[in-house]
């Protein structure tokens, strides 16, 4: 009772932040909130480890929260190599 | 024991959907890149640890296993340094590129996106110091 | 509940493959199929595929959208203007899609236990109860990967390793270099 | 008829999702847009797949020895007498798919890195143009 509760809020808050996902008017946006959208995906996945009684599978959480990291930081650096139309960055910018 | 455990669980849960929810909101109404990542924190940090504890309560007291238990306080430790990282450095990124922060009625808060640049400058010119719209 | 939470997850995923078809930012679509990606894993751990889910959340939402951000980076990340829906690639597909759901009416429904994949005594059945004795590892899908179709592993490995050459003969190891010093090259040697 | 409706939502979803890939194959012109629509459609075919190994009331196909206590069925609900499990060959499948997959996606973006040094576009009527010799198109 406790963990579908808490899974029906996790997917009510995932939904209103895919609609930030694809409405986002900047490419920014959009990563913040798919940046968003995985950490609300590795709480469901560990509370839909102990809604189904097996919660020994917790590691794929885990590995998901460090690729949801890595993933935001790649697409940053996406950002910072040099592009012909925005501006031009110093090199100690970063 | 069971009753101890509802009345530990339910208000962490309900604190916890309280951030979730309350992130998601703010996620969708608020103006612009900035204030929305205040709001993405709310439910990155808040949101995880609040109901990380509810599992933990769980993983302890009902399924004794002290591995389940290790893992989700290293799910929420991990959270708790690259919720923040992540912020920072997408607030970093956006402000480099130029996009400027507004106010509640979409009234821009600097002149021009060069001056964001150099806000988000880790070392600032000294000729071009920015001003603050006031 | 756990019909219900896959069947929300898959909602997520059409909501995200219509923005893909919507959106003509082409750095947007990769970020959206990286989500996309990554709900599809957390459906495959509900759908009680965790190995799936485990390499889907890597390799899927890791590395695939890693090697299409380095695409866009030598390539461009603008997609023209100008639309280009055409109507009978649409009525092809929306077609297509009728034949298909009309063919899923006969289908075993999602969870039967007694459907001909779960009950055909030399595959599933086989493997859920000799492998732990047969082969060892308690985790079955490593058993029947490594063991029981171990040549079939084999033949993806050839498979990769014929990709790596693939790409290493179509790039070459010399270094890239961004997309503005190549059109900045080639209006010097015009 | 509720039922049913329940019971195939899954494959329903799963075409809507196929369809949603072959229409960005088809209609867009954009290679790397085409290869997205190839991976949205590969996704598809996965969930297909594993839609057909679940077993209801079913747990992932890894063996236990600890069967669930009573305390425990009657703190989350769960009532398993027996393990069931789900079927592990769709899984395996699925999971030499996805590697072989993103092999081949990675070929695929490495010629459109090519042909965008060759033709400065990678756009698929743009090609066509300038192969049959209108450049200026």
């Amino acid at each position: 009772m406790l963990f579908s509760v808490i899974a029906i809020a996790l997917l009510v808050a995932m939904l209103l932040t895919l609609v930030r996902a694809l409405a986002g008017p900047t490419a920014f946006d959009r990563l913040l909130a798919v940046n968003s959208f995985g950490t609300k995906t590795v709480l469901l996945i560990a509370v839909a480890g102990f809604l189904m009684g097996r919660p020994e599978f917790l590691d794929i959480a885990l590995s998901y929260a460090l690729i949801n990291f890595l993933g935001t930081v790649a697409v940053l650096k996406y950002f910072e190599l040099p592009d012909p139309d925005s501006g031009h960055y110093a090199e100690d910018d970063y | 024991m069971e009753l101890l455990l509802g009345v530990l669980a339910w208000p962490l849960a309900i604190l916890g959907m309280i951030f979730l929810i309350a992130g998601a909101v703010g996620m969708t109404r608020l103006p612009d890149l900035y204030t929305r990542l205040h709001a993405a924190s709310v439910t990155d940090t808040g949101g995880t640890l609040v109901i990380g504890l509810v599992l933990l309560l769980y993983a302890v007291f009902v399924y004794g296993s002290a591995m389940v238990a290790i893992k989700l306080l290293l799910i929420m430790g991990f959270t708790l340094f690259t919720a923040p990282t992540a912020s920072h450095v997408l607030a970093k990124a956006a402000l480099l590129s130029g996009l400027v922060p507004v106010d509640g009625k979409g009234e821009p808060l600097l002149e021009s996106s060069e001056q964001a640049t150099q806000l988000g400058r880790s070392r600032p010119d000294a000729s071009s110091a920015v001003q603050e719209k006031r | 509940m756990e019909t219900f939470i896959v069947g929300v997850l898959l909602s997520f995923l059409v909501i995200i493959a219509i923005g893909i078809i919507v959106l003509r930012d082409l750095l947007a679509a990769v970020i959206l199929l990286g989500v996309y990606s990554l709900i599809a894993a957390g459906a495959f751990v509900v759908m009680d595929a965790v190995d799936v889910a485990f390499t889907e959340a890597a390799v899927g939402a890791g590395i695939s959208t890693i090697l299409y951000l380095g695409a866009l980076r030598f390539t461009t990340d603008r997609q023209k203007p100008r639309g280009h829906d055409s109507l009978p690639a649409l009525l092809f597909v929306v077609l297509t899609g009728a034949l298909l759901i009309y063919g899923t009416l006969d289908m075993p429904h999602y969870g039967s236990a007694t459907s001909p994949a779960q009950t055909h005594e030399q595959v599933a059945v086989r493997f859920l109860e000799v492998s732990g004795d047969e082969v060892g590892p308690p985790n079955i899908v490593t058993s029947v990967l490594a063991s029981y179709r171990g040549y079939d592993t084999l033949g993806e490995t050839v498979v990769v390793f014929a990709a790596g050459i693939a790409v290493m003969s179509l790039l070459g190891l010399r270094r890239r270099r961004p997309q503005q010093d190549i059109s900045d090259d080639e209006r010097a040697e015009s | 008829m509720m039922q049913s409706i329940t019971g195939l939502y899954n494959y329903w979803a799963v075409i809507i999702l196929m369809m949603a890939g072959l229409y960005i194959l088809i209609a867009r012109y954009n290679l790397i847009k085409k290869m997205i629509g190839l991976g949205v459609f590969q996704t598809s075919i996965f969930f297909l797949y594993i839609t057909l190994g679940k077993v209801s009331g079913g747990t992932a196909p890894i063996l236990t020895d600890t069967v669930p206590a009573g305390q425990l069925a009657a703190a989350t609900g769960a009532t398993a007498p027996e393990v069931v499990y789900s079927n592990p060959l769709p899984h395996v499948l699925i999971l030499t798919a996805i590697v072989v997959g993103v092999a081949t996606s990675a070929v695929a973006l490495a010629l459109a890195i090519r042909i965008y040094e060759a033709y400065g576009t990678i756009e698929d009527d743009e090609i066509r143009h300038i192969d049959l010799g209108d450049i200026d198109s």
